[in-house]
């Protein structure tokens, strides 16, 4: 097989968190991830890793809690309501550093809602489930092959800023399946040491805590500026984003994950018709490639938003390009039967492009 | 006279009401309703032989069999 | 002679008629039918309130033909708890799967049986997360092969199948708690009596009242729904022995 | 070679294990190929579809609006998608279970198998889908045999891997009824 | 005592509740909000009402859910950690259209962080708790006056949108005292019949039913078309700002809640030194009031925004006025002795007055 | 005849020399004494590994010299179980209160019981929230005054108080479950002991093992120390006895 | 009229009492006012501290960061807040318990109050809070006697109303000491 | 000698020592310590009185005091 494997987006996402040595997965089913849970459940005893089902998604994050806390690499994963419950659970990780995983495969809401692919858990996401005003580092893979990778590369973000990161995918990603080519993971050789961790004071002379409460005079502030620093540090170090055609474009089109899946075949067809358009695809949605908007739209300043949602990433585009392009959007929330075609986005962008 | 009507919307095949049946006169056959599933079947002659019990229709978890029975009126 | 046909079977009058969902063979259906009965027993389709759980089960609504809230995923209890205090004279009950009861939704169903809701729960144990594909459930038995547990169940690492039904049976709130099957006809039978006995508790304010069914899940077990109906009795029961916990109308 | 098409029916049909097939055999070729499906909640009963696309360049989008073949397996997916594929595409569909088309399409090469009855003739009747792949493939050529038989290797979980022999011949006998169909000849 | 009552912000919540005719209550302690509940455990019984302590706040968000579509008033409230658990809940009731009020006394996060003031948990009110893209209705009072007022009008607000409201206080209006002038509710005439609760079918000649759960083809996207196109109405109708001295002013200060509070005072000095400056503050958060800003940096064209956090009402600021003009930012995170005090802010609107 | 001076009761020495934020009569005091004790007396402070909770006792690690998590309210079951499975040579203890345990934490309690993790569980059950300031608690007694149960508590509407031990004594993975009191000398000797067991039962990976302790809220119960230090066995214990439910090192 | 005062001390020493009371007081006098406990998770021990503000006009920030006037009840306060009164103000504190002042400041009207000392005099060592307050209010004049007296009544929980005689003795007691006290001469 | 040292840091002065003191050595002082709470205090006669029983230091919650026994020497 030319060494490309045939894998399905869930699955590649595990297989990725696996080879960057995670070995502590805990998670409660829900569609449309449960292969995730399925194949750590098969894979984990075979590297001496362990898998646990917890009895609930809020269970499930407090373990990864206990687990990052204490050490080690770990992972859960959910979509929808289960991370919603995961919120409070992500806000503590955030507050008292711990780092980890978090994989949403989104799916349309809210409540129950549906199963199909959505994006409409950006907000969630990047501005903030939880309380507090934290942040989380987030990937939005767009293929089975980047779940892989940012697969892997989540695990040395967390530990690096020792934070929650959480990987952004959604129903089409996670269910498709397609090439994938492996590769063995490099530790970084700069990622510090966990000297912080909870494993029993041993011979420390120090015992280690890893907490959120902080009520002594001015000690919750001053931890909400480090964080804060820290998070502006993540915007600096750790932006990531892919551009095509830039330059020369007439219309600057900008997506995310299965959007820019889809989006990327209507530009393709837009440009067989002619037509001047560039794309930009945010890798990282948190911290968001701000400057790469900005300095595009100083070009071209006219931008289309496609989301699968009723309009949310698009506020970061405006905020981001400020007082010089025109921002335009076009999003379907998502839900059976709703996935939009590359067709359709033609249509838009044949629309946009004119007007 | 039909003691016991399936109802081949409902019916999904699945043999629980054949099992149950103390006369054994129902199988599942060939015949594939709308949604694909298989029917269960009983033959003319076999109705006739019914007792009515409706032990098949307690089991069936499509409630796809209803069941009657004669009654000499007085 | 003048001979007149008799029905002695029909379809109870609160289900509609609707072709469900579930797979061939699952014992859902059956317990649905048992539930409706009841409902039509009682003569209280007009103030009945249906609180739908996430399982298979999710599209209740479909079926019956009575209002009904879907609450998410484990919190079916605490969603009838707020619809039974606004309507004190509504007959509550909800419809529960052992992934939904018996894991997320721990916390709910032991404090709603513990303050004594008066509302009917009918929790049908499949051992086995449906919906989403066959997962373990709290009440997977040991060893029991599922999509999260590929090796079978390990005891010690994923702890023993929890007893719902003695479970509830212990709380101070519990009127009624009991567990049947519905794998024969004869279990038929008797689950339909134990269901309208639930559900004349909670109309005559005897507190809390819990039936737990055994029921089979042939896709997710990976058996026909021959093979699968015969585990219950084979496998199943053998750990979740059925029977009365808990009667408070009946003194000991 | 590029191609991308629609597959539906029944759950029980194994629409999703073909699906998986054809991407797979594709990508043994040296293709791209993504396989997407469209699932629901309850993996049983109901209807079954997916999308799979096979390209050599980068593949975008893994759905799509319109496909240039649809492969349809009972009725319920004909009155679904008939009128969605390309004018000049290609419908193979199983004339075992469907009776009528919704609609009169001069624009499509139409090719009605009787993939029932040819299930029962070759012992098996849930090869249906085995057969209208192999029938696909033959007609398009947009994979070879040979990769969809390498391809169940890989695809098949190893309790079916017993099954192999009488898929092959299930392919087999679909790319002949292409082969030697005349209504295949469009 | 001149018809003046002396009343602590969380009891004046609760009494306006009360008085709207809010007679089911579910909740769980965490301060800085015992209040509320506490008034409830005691008033409730005594206007044939219904109070009760959850298990948790997941549990007693789905008791709101309940009673909500059974067609009671109810309400619940919390802080931090208690909402981010609520996040499942309030999508599910936003999704399946379940009106009910919900309080929000902010603390300081992340995680358990501390009791005092706060605003950090703007974001997750107004962009997103919950999965799925669902919106609430944000009022933001800034005196015990207003938290009676408000809490009535929530009521309101919720019967009237089908929707779950948020009341999004902190714990510095939670905790003082001050005077407050109580009045009568009238229930507005236009408000619509709810003949969609639950309540046993009744006579009815078909069932209620409330859900999020939308499986059908084109189901779910036109119920979220449905959803946005009732937060577009509520944003027409509904946006409430209080402002004042824009007229000349040379600097604008935003701010809401609390930080509005202590600003007020701030403003006032600064006016005392001779300077122009003139004060917007949102009272419904979401909607947000952007038309207010978007006129008056049009005149004057730089606005300091001050708030409890990190910055994050700032970013509704910046979208509202878009190309015009020029928006500053001063926040503190909150936490133990870490309240800034007028005299702070007056510093800072000397600062941004000056360049 | 020389004369030396002996020590006959000391401070542990895993207790740093921090005066408490307690409470004057609180018993959360002398608890953290005895499980201070229990980690001294197998000498595992170097691997022993503290979850606080949510609860007067949230400060743990001020008094603890060893590393501590923090965990959510109600969810030190759930952290435990990530730490333990991480480090299983690890000694993990949780220390929580009735609000935390019995309330919002109900499910990952039970949970963990039931997976048998190996670790160790402190439960102060002072029926009542105290860090809250007073509301009532799932252990409030019945008639109990407090914060938001101001008529006392009223069974009919908020239930009997849970009993935990008794509830954790019939899950698979329990292999010890006690409770008792610290209001008496004898009993707090005979609490140290119990304490010391569930440790041991942990070290000896003999299953999960569960202490629950009645203890005293002075200030939430509006008593002085002693009234407050009376009301354990005058009033508690009636309802919750003391004794062990389940210990899987002794034969029945 | 207008005021700002901080009110500091042991949490048992019913400092929030007398914040309520003030600000209560006011209001019935027809002022605007505002009250603002700072708390701690430990509604037990620790200190407690509160901002009371009056004031005609309507009252923005109920917190400020230079109070005019303090109440501070024991060294720990004193520690605390003394270096945050505004130049000109009224430091009145409890010298029962502060033994001494962190810095020396000149442009402060100081007044000790051996409190302890006199709610021991006057038979009740819990009435130290409203010895402090009766003090204030006769110093200040920011609020009348008789509004504080007449606040008791609606501040007090029922359970504590039999205390108001004794309140209200306090309260006097306090006015007396800076009515007849040198030191309060400032 | 001293037999029970009584920690002024850590006295809340809560009276469980000297209830359960079987000699009622202890009582509860008018003495404050830094955080405002009565001391619990023992005269040096009764410090005499004491047997090391250490009962009142098991009770007390503060862990405040300690307790030490003469022994002779070998
Ligand atoms: C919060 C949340 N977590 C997870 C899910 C996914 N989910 C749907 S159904 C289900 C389990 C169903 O199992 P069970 O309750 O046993 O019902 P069954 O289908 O077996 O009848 C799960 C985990 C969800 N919808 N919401
Ligand atoms: C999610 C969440 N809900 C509520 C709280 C508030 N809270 C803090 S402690 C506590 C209860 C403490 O009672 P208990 O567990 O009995 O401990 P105690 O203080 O009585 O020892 C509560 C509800 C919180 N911190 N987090
Ligand atoms: S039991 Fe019902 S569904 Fe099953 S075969 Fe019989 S009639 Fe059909
Ligand atoms: S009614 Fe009885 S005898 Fe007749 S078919 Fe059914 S089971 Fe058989
Ligand atoms: S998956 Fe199992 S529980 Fe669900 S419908 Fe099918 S058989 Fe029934
Ligand atoms: S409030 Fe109660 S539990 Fe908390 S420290 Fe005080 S006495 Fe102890
Ligand atoms: S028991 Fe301890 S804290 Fe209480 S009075 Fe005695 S020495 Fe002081
Ligand atoms: S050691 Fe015994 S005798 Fe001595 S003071 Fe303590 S309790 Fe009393
Ligand atoms: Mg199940
Ligand atoms: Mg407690």
């Amino acid at each position: 097989m030319n060494n490309r494997l045939f894998v399905k987006g869930n699955e590649a996402v595990a297989m990725g968190a696996i080879e960057a040595g995670c070995r502590y997965y805990f998670g409660y089913p829900i569609t449309p991830q449960n292969d995730i849970p399925e194949y750590m459940s098969r894979e984990m005893p075979k590297v001496g890793g362990f898998f646990l089902q917890a009895e609930s998604e809020v269970a499930a994050i407090n373990m990864v809690l206990g687990a990052g806390a204490a050490g080690g690499r770990v992972m859960t994963s959910s979509s929808g309501p289960g991370i919603s419950l995961k919120a409070e659970g992500m806000s503590f990780m955030a507050g008292s550093e711990v780092p980890a995983v978090i994989v949403n495969m989104q799916r349309p809401g809210p409540g129950l809602g549906g199963i199909d692919a959505s994006q409409a858990d950006y907000f969630q996401a990047v501005k903030g489930a939880g309380h507090g005003g934290y942040r989380l580092i987030v990937l939005a893979p767009w293929s089975v092959q980047e779940l892989y990778d940012l697969g892997m590369l989540a695990f040395d973000l967390a530990d690096r800023y020792r934070t929650p990161v959480m990987i952004l995918g959604d129903a089409m990603l996670g269910q498709m399946k397609e090439a994938l080519i492996p590769h063995s993971y490099h530790r970084p050789a700069d990622l510090p040491e966990k000297d912080w961790v909870v494993c029993g004071k041993g011979r420390r002379n120090h015992a280690n805590v890893v907490k959120s409460l902080m009520l002594k005079d001015g000690e919750l502030e001053a931890h909400n500026w480090h964080l804060h620093a820290k998070y502006d540090l993540i915007k600096q170090r750790e932006t990531r984003c892919a551009t095509d055609n830039l330059d020369g474009a007439e219309l600057l089109v900008t997506a995310f994950g299965c959007a820019a899946r889809i989006a990327r075949t209507a530009i393709d067809m837009a440009r067989g018709e002619g037509m001047k358009v560039g794309m930009i695809r945010p890798v990282t949605v948190f911290p968001f490639p701000s400057e790469v908007y900005l300095q595009a739209t100083a070009r071209t300043p006219k931008v289309l938003c496609i989301e699968l949602n009723n309009g949310q990433m698009v506020e970061d585009v405006r905020l981001s390009v400020d007082r010089q392009a025109d921002v335009r959007f076009y999003g379907r929330p998502g839900g059976t039967g709703s996935l939009p075609t590359p067709e359709e986005l033609l249509e838009q962008i044949r629309k946009h492009y004119k007007d | 006279m039909k003691k016991i009507v399936i109802d081949e919307e409902f019916c999904k095949g699945c043999g629980l009401c054949a099992e149950a049946c103390p006369k054994k006169l129902l199988s599942v056959g060939k015949k594939l309703n709308k949604q694909g599933y298989p029917l269960v079947e009983i033959s003319d002659e076999d109705q006739d032989k019914c007792v009515s019990c409706a032990l098949c229709a307690r089991v069936c978890p499509d409630v796809a069999i209803r069941v009657y029975r004669q009654k000499k009126a007085q | 002679m003048a001979v007149s046909v008799q029905p002695v079977f029909e379809r109870p009058k609160v289900l509609k008629t609707t072709a469900t969902h579930y797979c061939a063979g699952c014992h859902h259906g059956i317990v649905h039918r048992l539930v409706a009965e009841a409902i039509d027993h009682f003569g209280v389709q007009d103030r009945t309130i249906g609180i739908g759980s996430v399982g298979c089960s999710v599209l209740l609504y479909e079926y019956f033909d009575i209002d009904v809230v879907e609450a998410p995923h484990g919190r079916a209890p605490a969603v009838g708890t707020g619809v039974k205090r606004v309507h004190p004279d509504s007959v509550v009950f909800t419809y529960q799967g052992d992934g939904d009861l018996a894991a997320i939704g721990t916390a709910e169903i032991i404090h709603a049986a513990n303050r004594g809701e008066l509302m009917t729960v009918i929790f049908l144990n499949n051992t086995t997360y449906g919906m989403t594909g066959g997962q373990m459930a709290p009440t997977t038995l040991p060893g029991q092969v599922t999509t999260t547990s590929p090796y079978g169940r390990d005891v010690k690492v994923e702890g023993y199948p929890i007893r719902m039904a003695e479970l509830i049976a212990m709380l101070g709130g519990t009127g009624f708690s009991a567990r049947v099957a519905v794998d024969t006809p004869q279990r038929v039978l008797e689950a339909g009596k134990t269901i309208r006995k639930a559900f004349g508790m909670q109309i005559e304010k005897q507190g809390f009242a819990f039936v737990e069914v055994l029921g089979a899940c042939p896709t997710n077990w990976g058996m026909s729904a021959l093979e699968a109906n015969a585990r219950v009795s084979g496998e199943m029961m053998g750990y979740f022995p059925l029977g009365v916990y808990k009667d408070i109308t009946v003194s000991a | 070679m590029s191609d991308n098409v629609f597959m539906a029916g029944y759950g029980g049909q194994g629409i999703l294990v073909i699906g998986n097939l054809l991407a797979c055999g594709a990508i043994l070729e040296g293709h791209n190929a993504s396989y997407f499906p469209a699932y629901g909640p309850e993996k049983r009963g109901g209807s079954a579809m997916c999308t799979v696309i096979v390209a050599d360049s980068e593949i975008g989008s893994p759905v799509i609006g319109r496909p240039r073949v649809a492969l349809l397996l009972n009725q319920i997916a004909m009155d679904k998608y008939f009128s969605q594929i390309k004018p000049g595409g290609i419908c193979l569909y199983n004339s075992s279970l469907v009776d009528h088309l919704p609609s009169q399409r001069d624009d499509l090469c139409l090719i009605a198998m009787p993939a029932n009855e040819m299930a029962y003739e070759i012992g098996n009747p849930r090869l249906v889908n085995m057969l209208m792949l192999g029938a696909y493939a033959e007609k398009t050529g947009a994979v070879r045999l040979a990769s969809l038989k390498a391809g169940l290797e890989l695809i098949l979980p190893e309790r079916n891997k017993r099954f192999i022999p009488a898929n092959v011949e299930a392919l087999d006998r679909g790319a002949a009824f292409v082969r030697d169909s005349v209504a295949a000849a469009c």
